[in-house]
């Protein structure tokens, strides 16, 4: 069997779940794959982890893979979706006035510094036709920002849609609510996808290929039994909490699978909207060697 | 009561009413669990976790003793080797505060390259963060020696390496246990942050992923049980310091 | 006042033994010390000494003439800024074995037992103490009135203990060159006066080249072939006298009438023509 | 070459060797930018960012300087107070030692929603991260003071008062500058972590809004300006010692 | 040898004037440190000794009798382990200004310069040194020798200057109690003998209770009213002599015949009937 590392893009949990689920399901023995999955510390570090081939696949922000590509030139390339959708989301909470995006102007919103949640909040805004000068920005670490929502202190907060489900369960709490403003759909980018390095692509696109399968076997079977997916993580890791696995695996999940894009392409890559998510990359962060299509992705499927 | 049971009983006596103080502020303050859990929460944060707490506490304890055992290996010699010549200390001094200023964040990559995804690399991330305390003390106590030791020393044909073995290094014990303390508590930081870069199991493994997991009382105790073990170290290197270089304890103040 | 002596070699009093051969020579050694403020100090100015192999000579002075600078130039302490210096066939610290000191302060290592501080001239030298060594301190020990103490640390000693376990120490390793400090000073006449003759015995037996600095000018007279007189600041020899009581010496030898004759001429050389109550500056 | 000159040029050719190397080596093993960005890489990094590098170095500087100051102020006073008392350092030592232990990441949402987003938050954060080794220096040193001199104040009527601040903290001068040589390098640290925690200038805050525009070279120079920071503060540290309390500096090895 | 004196109050020798007035008292007083090892030393056993207002007393004994434990018990330095003591009227320590010692061990502060290390004890007491202090500090420097080393820092003297920098200190307060251990013991013939009689003069003219410890016989006839002869360890009064030699003494006192009487007992007291090189243990 081939030794695999697989490394995460952060601590195990939510969206990670299925792929432990893989392990019990046999998912990677049956493609002759011995795999360690091990977790992640950060999007960035993923793709420095895979194109220095201390992990052979991993899963991170495609927009993340596009950037890094660009400015280092990492030889690493994506393989396959995971999210199709970009979680992008403001959090306020359930009482607050502001109802859509444009609703922010004139009030405050909280992100942490480099949070990947804020970099397109210019870009939604100005789709939803508000002008982000009238938003203030508040920076403050993470953990800060729940509790400066929650005070009141911060009108807003950017974050990940699927993590909403998180913060309201530490509202309620505390007798709040809070609420997501989804825009992410609005701009048409990729999320967490799986890649490897083109060495890997180059020496062994077997391997490769049937990683990209075992994945896929992994993420059917979650997706039919988003408890199985739960019992599996919690079995496998140290330190997951059921309760929280539960509130946030099936939402994951759900928001990786139930929507158009991934109703039309499955496990592969739409060219086009890659295309035009290294576009957008470009316009918010702008892009010294701006990669082509296929700088960024090897399509397995040829 | 004596001194022994004075030295355990006062200490656990203060922390129980710290933890009663802030149990009532918290419940008097209604401080909210996402802003500081109280202490009943952080327990029960704790017990979601069971053994697994206990376990990777072990994991943990491992990666700061022998860091810290590392850091005591290249931070003796190395504040020994900045002081003994001052051409060396001059020309390498500012270049290890300068690497010692270095975040870990920004080379932890490169170090999980070379040196692997194991333990390997988290002790020496533990080293590197604590070792300094340790050689900037021993340094300073190694050129702290006085003159009429010194004197004795080389009148008695002694040699830079037998002055600093039998007269500078003895000297320097105060300082280097002073480096100690602080090396140890800096150790404890140490192995989280190599935990945070670089683990799949360990405390600063817990934090982040419960942390992840929204579950705000289940990290908060397990960042309680990294001070506990960091109190308790400390403590360890007071015991060693009173148990094996008792002489080089003065008196009190105020008798 | 007598005379100074002439530059080395050409000894005022006339030489016993045409024969002996020089272990110690200072010729027109200086030492100045630069203060804070910039101004220097002179502590030691054109200082000429000869001393022979086997001789014991002291060195009496007022109070912050140079004495102790003398010593520290000799065991390697102190560089003197003009003038030369040669000891015992170099100018480098030769280890205790070659020149010991006993310092002016009983400089006792704190965190080693009385009998280890003994030791601890034979562990610099040899890298460790052996069972030899270790009964020479016990002796030694015995010697100067301390062998109930070896275990002691120096903080629990008083002050004339911790004088007489530095003097035990200077001897660990059989010097050939004793330096010492006002090693006689903190102690009580008794324990004084046994020293005394410990040392001379010691001498008789070994035959050191020993240089005594001392306050006491019956002991100067009583244990030197030659004493040598410092004037106040700038230090420079202002006299020096061959002592020619013969030996071998004791209690005995302070009642002979030469004796007398001998303190009174140091007595004179440090008074000097003074009137009661001047003070020398 | 005079003393003066040769403090600066030494550490300064060492430097300057110590770049060649990194850059012969990155050159030589084709050491890829995402994992450490070579020294020509990092000094094009730096100049993208032209006088923005500076003025928020300046930022940091004033964090540093202002936090580091809190921490002497809080540091030295509680480090003779944990050494005055017998009673009151066994109870609260262990407290501080807890407390010191407890990242302040943990303690950042109640720091923040206390304090605000401003300098202050920023401030107690450094303060927190530093006044420790301080502290745990000064008492050392309080405790070091030889029973002579103690004796000495005491005969002379002094009260614990007067002997602290006429013979205990002269003799911990030594102890004291070796941790404030510590403090002041973790306080370099501490502002960056203020800075990752709560800011939007700085060179922490340009560090982390690099690395989210995939600049590694540009974070790289700014983790480099940092760490000259951190080398400039500790001489400074230095230079005061030598300047105000030269009589506490005894003599090097070897002479 | 002489009989010890009774518990105090009942001296051996007969009292020179009933209506004097005791200042120091200790009685019964016994000192025991425990050591490492867990066996005890005695330094000091049932102690007993008045002295009165106006005195100036000698404590004389062999090295490690336990003078400096004495010293120490008054100066509130050492709490005895068994009987009690009494100092001008309490216990507790009373600043220089009442009772002030000159400690065996020079000991200066390092980071002050010799005129601010005479100053401290007024900083001590009143926060702060004024221009009196300062005046009365530079004299007493003078009246020591060392009015051209006021600024100097103690590492810069010899040791004998030291010594005398921590007398100038201990009278810098004018106290009305002096403890003095071995002030003059690291100083040569003529500056002792100067100090000596500077001591007399002052205790002239201020009256002051002095308790010296010294290892010179001769110092402690010329000076003292009584001299208390100690025994070796443990540590008890052997012998307690009223010197009565006529006021003023000066240098002519050390002629006459009683002069050497008394110093021939205090030899026999301190030397006893051993026969040459018999050690006292
Ligand atoms: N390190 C120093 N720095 C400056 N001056 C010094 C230093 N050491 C000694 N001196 C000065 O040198 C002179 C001689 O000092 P030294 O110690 O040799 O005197 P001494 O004869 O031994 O006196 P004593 O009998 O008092 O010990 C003194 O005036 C002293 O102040
Ligand atoms: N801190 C201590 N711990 C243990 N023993 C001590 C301590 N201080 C003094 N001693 C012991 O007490 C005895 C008396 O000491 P003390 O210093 O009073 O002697 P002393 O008469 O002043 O002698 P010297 O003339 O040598 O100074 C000595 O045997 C000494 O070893
Ligand atoms: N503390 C957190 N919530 N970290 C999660 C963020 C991880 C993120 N992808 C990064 O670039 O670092
Ligand atoms: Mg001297
Ligand atoms: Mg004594």
């Amino acid at each position: 069997a081939d030794k695999v590392n697989f490394q995460l893009d952060w601590t195990p949990g939510g969206i990670s779940a299925p792929y432990y689920l893989g392990l019990d399901n046999g998912c990677y023995t049956d493609q002759d794959i011995d795999v360690t999955i091990s977790r992640g510390y950060g999007a960035s570090d993923a793709v420095t982890k895979v194109a220095t081939g201390v992990s052979d696949f991993s899963v991170t922000d495609l927009g993340t893979i596009i950037g890094i590509i660009s400015e280092t030139g990492a030889p690493v390339k994506a393989i396959m979706p995971i999210v199709s959708n970009n979680p992008s989301a403001i959090a306020v909470l359930e009482d607050s006035p502001i109802q859509t995006l444009t609703d922010l102007e004139g009030h405050s919103i909280g992100s942490s510094v480099g949070n990947a949640a804020m970099t397109f909040l210019p870009l939604g805004m100005t789709d939803a036709g508000g002008d982000y000068s009238k938003v203030e920005e508040i920076t403050a670490d993470g953990s800060a920002l729940t509790g400066l929502l929650l005070q009141g202190k911060i009108d807003a907060l950017a974050s990940y849609v699927t993590s909403v489900v998180g913060i309201n369960s530490v509202a309620q709490n505390a007798g709040k609510s809070v609420r997501a403003i989804y825009y992410g759909d609005t701009l048409n980018l990729y999320n967490a996808s799986v890649f490897t390095s083109d060495a890997m692509i180059a020496s062994n696109p077997d391997l490769v290929k049937r990683f990209a399968s075992a994945v896929q076997c992994s993420y059917d079977a979650a997706r039919k039994d988003p408890t199985a997916a739960i019992d599996a993580i919690v079995a496998h890791v140290d330190g997951m909490l059921r309760e929280s696995q539960e509130a946030m695996v099936p939402n994951s999940v759900s928001f990786a699978f139930d929507n158009d894009i991934f109703d039309k392409n499955g496990y592969a890559f739409d060219m086009d909207r890659v295309a035009h998510n290294i576009d957008m990359v470009d316009t918010v962060t702008p892009l010294t060697n701006k990669p082509a299509v296929t700088d960024v992705i090897y399509d397995i499927t040829n | 009561m004596t001194p022994a049971l004075r030295k355990i009983i006062l200490p656990v006596a203060t922390f129980l009413a710290f933890l009663g103080v802030w149990q009532f502020l918290s419940y008097a303050m209604e401080i909210p669990i996402y802003l500081l859990p109280s202490p009943v929460d952080i327990f029960h944060g704790g017990t979601r976790l069971g053994m697994t707490m206990l376990t990777n506490t072990g994991e943990t304890l491992k990666t700061i003793l022998i860091g810290f055992a590392c850091a005591c290996l290249v931070g003796i010699p190395l504040g020994v080797l900045v002081s003994v010549n001052r051409t060396v200390s001059e020309m390498i001094y500012p270049l290890i505060v300068f690497l010692n200023a270095i975040p870990i964040i920004a080379i932890a990559p490169i170090l999980v390259v070379i040196f692997g995804t194991d333990m390997t690399t988290r002790l020496i991330i533990v080293t590197l963060t604590c070792f300094f305390p340790i050689m900037v003390a021993t340094a300073s106590g190694i050129l702290d020696t006085p003159s009429e030791m010194l004197d004795l020393a080389r009148v008695a044909g002694a040699s830079t390496m037998t002055e600093i073995l039998t007269v500078r290094l003895p000297h320097a014990v105060t300082f280097i246990f002073s480096g100690l303390r602080i090396g140890v508590t800096v150790a404890v930081v140490g192995a989280v942050v190599a935990e945070f870069v670089n683990a799949n199991k360990g405390l600063g493994f817990l934090v982040t992923s419960s942390t992840a997991q929204f579950a705000i009382p289940t990290a908060t105790a397990c960042v309680v049980m990294l001070a506990i073990v960091s109190v308790l170290l400390y403590e360890a290197v007071n015991w060693i310091h009173r148990g094996f270089f008792g002489w080089s304890i003065k008196s009190n103040v105020g008798d | 006042m007598s005379t100074p002596e002439a530059p080395a070699g050409q000894p005022a009093t006339p030489e016993p033994d045409s024969r002996r051969e020089a272990i110690i020579e200072l010729s027109h050694t200086g030492v100045t010390f630069e203060t804070r403020k910039g101004n220097d100090l002179v502590a030691l100015d054109d200082f000429n000494l000869t001393i022979y192999r086997e001789e014991i000579v002291s060195l009496v002075g007022p109070s912050g003439c140079g004495k102790s600078t003398v010593l520290r130039i000799l065991a390697g302490l102190q560089k003197p800024t003009t003038g030369d210096f040669w000891i015992g066939g170099g100018k480098t610290r030769q280890g205790f074995s070659e020149v010991a000191i006993v310092f002016q302060r009983p400089t006792l290592l704190p965190w080693r037992n009385v009998l280890d501080n003994v030791l601890y001239p034979a562990r610099v030298l040899k890298g460790r103490a052996d069972k030899d060594d270790r009964d020479r301190a016990r002796a030694l020990l015995a010697l100067v009135g301390l062998e109930e103490m070896a275990d002691r640390m120096p903080h629990e000693l008083s002050g004339g203990m911790q004088q007489r376990a530095s003097i035990a120490r200077s001897l660990i390793l059989d010097p050939k060159i004793l330096l010492m400090d006002e090693p006689f000073g903190a102690l009580d006449a008794l324990t004084r006066e046994d020293l005394q003759l410990d040392l001379l015995e010691i001498h008789e037996r070994t035959r050191k080249t020993i240089l005594l600095v001392t306050h006491s000018i019956s002991e100067a007279v009583l244990l030197s072939d030659r004493v040598a007189v410092m004037s106040a600041r700038p230090g420079r020899l202002q006299d020096l006298i061959t002592v020619d009581i013969p030996k071998p010496r004791g209690p005995d030898s302070t009642a002979r009438p030469d004796f007398h004759t001998y303190s009174q001429r140091i007595r004179d050389d440090i008074f000097g023509p003074r009137t009661k109550r001047d003070r020398a500056q």
